[in-house]
């Protein structure tokens, strides 16, 4: 039986005026488990918590019930007070007799009755209060961020600089991202590979930093301040260090046919292969499906050009292990397939490409050394259409049902550049809306329709209907004048939907991250935490988590990697002490638990257990207390009452609802 | 049945299995009892005939923790409940070697004493499974196989079985009647006639727990009404109330995981429709959530572990259940 | 004593003038199935059935029974007892079987130290017992040396055509018949006779007519405890009660406490030794496998009981576990498989 | 109960520790009324409702149960609602269907800054158990003395 201090608190007038708080005390005082009650002007004073610290010194009081204000306001307070007298902070219950009581009541009598009885409620409670101690866990102080675009790379280089050591995961050959296939970026139009490259050198340069290109996560166990990552380093061909990046292994292999990954398979490029010019590491790798050497046997070129001797063609792949404090998913976005598009002739027409290839084509460096042609047979456009939302905010299952946000001012980029460098061409947009909610965004996008007489048509277009000679026949509608409108184009844009690159699933089950149904990762909490995942250590950047521009995607990673170094800066990790705990007498190893968990602290173990005198070997469920954060979904979920959770217990629920309904 | 004892034998020859879980001839033609068989000489007592109606996958439990595989047979509509545990943990797939049995639906006695059938020595049933012969101390009757046949049999799920190692005999297709038509005539009486049904039928409850014992889903090492957990263990029925929570309870808990089996309404010496309960969740759950029949395999999450964005609100869907 | 009869078309005018002056427990059908219950004016009384479900052993051994009240003023601890049973009552339609039960009852509850709320209730009840017109198959009473012909009561009742017979036996029942005297006629005796004869010659042709209990006996601890038999035997057991509380002999209660808001109701209810926490007790339990428990049913009615009790079973082949035990499990099997093994050896 | 006693109902409200017991707070500083037949338990998810929980109440005596929580989407543990949802809509069926009246339970999402709309679903609550008046279908007749 405890040994309980009852503590009632006038606040003021705030309850004395409304509640009898001398009556309380004394009703109070004849309840099971009471041995001391008293009631004082301010509880939350220092000379309230002296009065509590000396009954529980003087009366070794086991458990207090403090009636006041709000637990939200003050239950902190008392725990520490509590504590500082020796008592478990977790032997404090708040009676809330201020907000849900004499602040909204104005009958003295009914006040105090009702004060009484969530007086009662918390006495209940804490007779069936056990101590609770925090837990500690210790931190690893590396931290993994899983893919090298701008997301990566920014979150690497602030956790780098902040002093810890980052490992950068990239499954391509080279880290750079989506932004490296970019030409210009808006607003400002800066060349996007002059702003990218330097962080790509900074990054590989930083000694704090390593990256792991051609390399995927394989496997992670653990939790926050523990992870244990397996890497697969996926077999390059060629020895990173002995390659010196000289480039005549690609000049001289005599397989060149494969579509460029970089240039959205608009050029080709040879089996061994470095993606662009930039590329980092500079170290080539032989596409194995690709090459003749790995096909026929026959060849090897590569191997007798390179005077480094850096081929190696029996190289394996090899699986890293390595600990990790925190990780973050800044694995991007790929545009969507347009199988299900075939009314813009994506798949039948050359000409009609996407706003991605588009960028390609107006790189010095793509497929077209930046001339703009048609793809179809080189000749320069007379007329080019945009298509807006292209799977972006549809209703129906071939597209996605949110907008991309990046799209409406990329098309005013490419028709801003196009009108600029091609006067002649005539650039026509069909659009839903023009968002361009940002900072210069909406003045940007102006510039294009009037400085640069882009044609903007609100309206959708139905069809693209290649014609046998050679052009485009686009018809759409303008919902403005209301008519129907028939055009001839000799290429087409299509602003395709974005969507989270399809690695993020298998990562996000590793990280028992969750996703929403789009793919995107989810935040811990949508306003108050967009950079944590609900998963503890597991930190979002960039597009995995939203569509989002290259600005906000900084911003973003700087926050992921705050976030990230906020963690790795403690040593030990102090767990909620209030987490699941399993009976392991009565689980029954179903698994319902772990199948609610949002955390995936829910493991299972086979074990022997003696139950009551039979010994046999069952499979239990276990909480990894660093992992949980004490929901109480698993509570529910198990049948037998076999999980259940400290500090909000069965019985001391079911306790409250008794002292509440008699 | 000949057949069935034969591949038994079988495969207890060639050592594939240690033991048989199956039916033991009973002391009157109509009460078989669930046994194991661990020689070729014990199964020249076993049987398997309308009046084996026992789901033997909960037994699979305790035989998943012998040495060695059982061979157990399975109706097909006991193979919902075997992938259910399954998918539990509660049973090991590797320890069963299942053969799935023909069913032409099972027999239920108290609807044949319900006729006024007293004084039962023999029932015969012929090969056809048309007509039951019943032979009493105050003279002879004939029943029509349909007319004795358990509820659960009258909307059957199926003649296909889920899970199994070999499949032996053929099914009948039993339906003839609606699975939900029970529920949805409580459904349509006014709240007081809804309770005064229930309290009615749940008076009668004795908490022998028989229904949550032979429940293949209520297969917990120690349910909550047993132990000390919520300060519900109760062996009293003190009053009506007792049997509702315990009722409820033991629905809301199998809600999701429950196949429909139909061995709590079997059981019930009381002949409460238990299965009333659960088939309301179900029908609930299909409604609202999307077809969904527990042990049709044994990975999809369960309803109740599960849930969409724009689920139906409590408050509508009893509006609209 | 005088035979007297009614016909039983007047039974509900019987059942209304024996209900005036106390309460009256009737076998009657609530939602498909009979059982006891109190009677009043709406009740479909059933004297067809010839098993209630449940034994009507509640009416002197309720299911849950409140003990004492404990009430908390201030600091102080009030315990109020609860009243024991005070007002006359009858049973109408108790099957020979039943009465037997209830004399295995008194053997427990009457012996020292009494259990004065039985005793009360054994005190104000009285027996109006029903020949049984039709046994059933599962039935063995006469096992046991019970005559379903003649039920050992105060009254005896016996259903001839359309008329029911009624005869006192003792003093209550002579009492009873008294204040109901005013609708009764002379009975005849030899259409009675013509009856119970009836109903022997059923009876013999009973499949369990000839159930041996040979080897059951209060000595047979030793030889009946470690049989291989039970290992096999328990093993469909489900380790419901239903046995247990179907059974008109079974006497087995547990204690418990139930916090009503106001105060504390110690009371007892039916237990069941085939449930896991039977006599469960803060070392643990003292039969930790099924097996045990399934045995010490069997074991207490057949060998444990008689050992006590000059002999006497404390089964009374009712039958009704082997009608409603949910695995086909009976006391009957037990006993056959013993057979079985010691023919064997 | 005395006919002319007004009906004072006991109704037990389960709260959310991040969105309706602050929502409950907010009510409070907003000094917004509600009947004081209300009173609150707080846990930390709707999700720690169990329906054992619910039924426990009406044992005991309970006339109503209520249950709030963050809206759907804003669960502090991200999905603990939908459960919550899932479940309460699964037992309240239920009891509609044995026949408790329609309305004693109910399931309300209340956010940390709908001070108001706690105090008007309390409110409208209270009056609709009153309108219903004494919970006898669902309470243990031990507790009534």
């Amino acid at each position: 039986m405890q040994r309980i201090g009852v503590f009632v608190c006038h606040c003021g007038s705030n309850i004395a005026a409304t509640v009898d708080v001398k009556k309380v005390v004394e009703i109070v005082r004849n309840e099971p488990g009471v041995v001391h009650a008293e009631d004082y002007q301010y509880m939350c004073s220092e000379a309230g918590q002296a009065l509590i610290a000396k009954a529980i010194a003087e009366k070794n009081l086991s458990g207090i019930v403090v009636c006041s204000c709000s637990p939200r306001m003050h239950e902190a307070t008392f725990r520490k007070a509590a504590e500082r007298a020796g008592l478990n902070p977790y032997m404090v219950e708040i009676a809330n007799i201020r907000e849900h009581c004499s602040w909204i009541h104005k009958n003295v009598e009914e006040a105090t009755e009702k004060a009484v009885i969530l007086a009662r409620a918390a006495i209940a409670k804490v007779n069936l209060n056990a101590p609770l101690k925090a837990g500690e866990s210790r931190v690893t102080k590396r931290a993994l961020v899983i893919g090298g675009g701008i997301a990566g790379i920014q979150t690497a280089l602030d956790i780098a600089d902040a002093g810890y050591e980052v490992d950068i995961v990239e499954k391509t050959p080279s880290i750079g991202g989506r932004m490296s296939q970019l030409d210009k970026t808006f607003p400002t139009l800066d060349c996007s590979a002059c702003i990218l490259t330097p962080k790509m050198v900074e990054a590989a340069a930083h000694e704090k930093i390593t990256i792991y290109t051609y390399s995927e996560v394989e496997k992670v166990s653990g939790f926050v301040g523990d992870f244990t990552v397996d890497i697969r380093k996926k077999a390059r061909s060629v020895d990173m260090d002995k390659c010196t990046g000289c480039g005549v292994c690609q000049e001289k292999c005599p397989s060149k046919k494969t579509p460029s990954e970089f240039n959205r398979g608009l050029g080709n490029r040879s089996a061994i292969y470095t993606p662009f010019a930039q590329a980092i590491p500079n170290v080539p790798v032989i596409d194995r499906d690709a090459c003749i050497k790995f096909k026929t046997g026959k060849c090897g070129i590569c191997s007798k050009v390179c005077q480094a001797g850096a081929i190696d063609y029996e190289q394996k792949d090899e699986i890293v292990t390595e600990k990790y404090g925190a990780i973050v998913v800044a694995t991007g976005f790929d545009t969507i397939k347009l199988d299900k598009y075939d009314e813009y002739a994506y798949n039948q027409s050359k000409d009609v490409i996407t706003s991605l290839e588009l960028e390609r084509v107006m790189n010095a460096a793509g497929p077209t050394k930046g001339h703009l042609e048609r793809l179809s047979d080189g000749k320069h456009p007379k007329n080019i259409v945009f298509i807006q939302c292209v799977g972006s905010r549809c209703s129906d299952d071939r597209g996605k049902p949110y907008c991309s946000k990046i799209c409406c001012m990329y098309t005013a980029k490419h028709a801003m550049l196009i009108r600029d460098k091609y006067p002649d061409v005539n650039v026509t947009v069909f659009y839903i809306d023009v968002r361009t909610p940002g900072k210069n965004f909406d003045e940007f996008y102006r510039r294009a329709v009037e400085d640069y007489g882009v044609n903007y048509i609100k309206g959708q277009v139905g069809k693209v209907a290649p014609q046998p000679d050679g052009s485009l026949l686009v018809q759409g509608v303008d919902l403005l004048d209301n008519k129907q409108i028939l055009m001839e184009a000799d290429m087409v844009v299509l602003a395709t939907v974005i969507e989270p690159d399809p690695s993020v699933r298998k990562i996000a089950t590793m990280l028992t991250a969750s996703i929403d149904t789009n793919n995107f990762l989810t935040e811990s909490h949508a306003k108050l935490r967009p950079v944590e995942s609900p998963t503890a250590g597991v930190f979002l950047s960039g597009v995995c988590q939203g569509p989002k521009d290259i600005p906000e995607t900084v911003a973003q990673a700087g926050a992921a990697a705050v976030k990230a170094i906020g963690l790795l800066a403690k040593d030990k990790l102090l767990t909620n002490p209030c987490t699941a705990k399993p009976d392991e007498l009565l689980c029954n190893g179903c698994s319902a638990c772990a199948n609610v968990c949002p955390y995936g602290a829910i493991t299972y173990e086979t074990k022997l257990i003696n139950d009551h005198g039979i010994r046999e070997e069952r499979r239990v469920a276990q909480v990894n207390n660093a992992l949980c954060q004490g929901c109480g979904a698993c509570t529910v979920t198990c049948p037998s009452g076999a999980m259940d959770l400290q500090g909000f217990s069965n019985r001391q629920i079911i306790a409250e609802v008794d002292a509440i309904c008699r | 049945m000949q057949e069935l004892i034969n591949r038994a034998k079988e495969l207890l020859a060639d050592g594939t299995v240690a033991r048989v879980l199956g039916w033991r001839e009973g002391d009157m033609s109509y009460n078989p009892e669930v046994a194991y068989f661990n020689s070729a000489e014990e199964l020249d007592k076993f049987v398997y005939n309308g009046f084996c109606a026992a789901n033997l996958s909960k037994y699979m439990i305790e035989a998943s923790k012998l040495e060695g595989k059982t061979l157990v047979f399975l109706k097909p509509c006991d193979t919902y409940s075997f992938n259910q545990l399954l998918k539990e943990h509660r049973v090991d797939r590797e320890k069963a070697y299942i053969i799935g049995v023909g069913c032409c639906g099972k027999l239920n006695v108290e609807a044949i004493k319900a006729m006024g059938i007293k004084g039962i020595q023999s029932i015969e049933i012929d090969d056809a499974c048309e007509t039951l012969t019943v032979k009493t101390i105050y003279g002879d009757k004939t029943v029509a196989y349909k007319d004795a046949m358990l509820e659960r049999c009258h909307v059957c799920k199926g003649k296909e079985h889920m899970v199994y190692d070999e499949l032996m005999g053929e099914s009948r297709d039993t339906v003839d009647a609606e699975r939900f038509a029970e529920v949805e005539k409580i459904e349509a009486m006014s709240p007081a006639e809804k309770f005064a049904f229930f309290q009615a039928e749940l008076s009668k409850c004795i908490r022998c727990n028989a229904c949550r014992n032979v429940c293949p889903a209520c297969s917990c090492r120690k349910c909550v009404f047993d132990s000390n957990k919520f300060d519900s263990a109760q062996k009293a029925n003190v009053d009506s109330f007792e049997e509702k929570m315990f009722h409820i309870i033991r629905a809301f808990h199998v809600a999701g995981r429950c196949t429909d089996c139909g061995e709590c309404s079997r059981v019930c010496p009381q002949g409460i429709p238990l299965h009333l309960f659960n088939r309301k969740f179900i029908k609930d759950i299909n409604k609202f959530y999307g077809e969904f029949k527990a042990g049709e395999d044994a990975e999809t999450k369960g309803p109740l572990t599960n849930f969409t964005f724009d689920d139906v609100e409590p408050c509508d869907a009893v509006e609209r259940g | 004593m005088d035979m007297f009869k009614i016909a039983k078309a007047d039974l509900s005018k019987l059942l209304a003038a024996i209900a005036a002056e106390q309460d009256l427990f009737v076998p009657a059908k609530v939602a498909g199935q009979t059982n006891f219950t109190l009677w009043n004016e709406e009740t479909a009384v059933d004297l067809d059935t010839l098993k209630t479900v449940k034994s009507p052993k509640d009416v002197f051994f309720p299911q849950s029974e409140n003990l004492y009240t404990v009430k908390k003023e201030d600091k102080k601890y009030k315990i109020t007892p609860e009243e024991l049973c005070d007002r006359d009552f009858v049973v109408f339609g108790m099957k020979a079987c039943d009465i037997q039960g209830i004399k295995v009852l008194d053997r427990v509850f009457l012996a020292d130290p009494v259990d004065t709320f039985y005793a009360a209730r054994r005190a104000h009840g009285t027996i109006v017992a029903l020949a049984c017109g039709e046994p059933e198959e599962s039935c063995f009473c006469s096992v046991f040396g019970v005559d379903p012909a003649n039920p050992d009561a105060d009254v005896a009742l016996w259903i001839v055509g359309d008329e029911v017979c009624w005869k006192a036996l003792t003093e209550k029942g002579e009492a009873l018949t008294a204040k109901v005297e005013a609708l009764l006629s002379a009975g005849d005796e030899a259409a009675v006779e013509a009856k119970k004869a009836e109903i022997k010659a059923i009876v013999e042709k009973l499949p369990y007519a000839d159930l041996d209990l040979e080897g059951w006996h209060g000595d047979a601890t030793k030889e009946k405890f470690d049989s291989p038999v039970w290992d096999d035997l328990y093993k469909p057991c489900l380790a419901c009660g239903t046995c247990t509380f179907v059974c008109p002999t079974c006497q087995c209660y547990d204690i418990k406490d139930y916090d009503t808001g106001h105060g504390i109701q110690r009371y007892r209810c039916w237990d069941s030794c085939m449930y896991s926490d039977f006599t469960m007790m803060a070392h643990g339990n003292n039969r930790t496998s099924q097996l045990q428990r399934f045995r010490q049913r069997f074991m207490h009615k057949l060998v444990y009981f008689p050992a006590n009790n000059d002999g006497m079973y404390s089964c009374v082949g009712c039958g009704r576990c082997v009608d409603k035990c949910p695995a086909s499990l009976n006391i009957v099997k037990v006993i056959k498989a013993f057979k079985k093994e010691e023919a064997a050896k | 109960m005395p006919m002319n006693e007004e009906f004072k109902p006991k109704i037990v409200a389960f709260c959310c520790n991040w969105c309706s017991y602050a929502g409950a707070d907010l009510a409070g500083s907003s000094r917004l009324a509600y009947p004081a037949d209300v009173k609150i338990i707080r846990v930390p998810c709707s999700c720690r409702v169990n329906p054992m929980f619910i039924l426990r109440a009406f044992e005991k005596g309970a006339d109503g149960v209520i249950i709030c929580g963050c809206h759907p989407g804003d669960c502090h543990y991200s999905t603990g609602n939908y459960y919550a949802r899932r479940r309460m809509a699964m037992l309240f069926s239920m009891l509609e269907y044995i026949g408790i009246e329609n309305g004693r339970t109910r399931v309300e999402w209340v956010s940390a800054a709908e001070g108001v709309k706690f105090s008007t679903t309390m409110n409208e609550f209270v009056s609709k158990i009153q309108s219903l008046g004494k919970n006898v279908r669902l309470g243990d007749i031990r507790c009534k003395n």
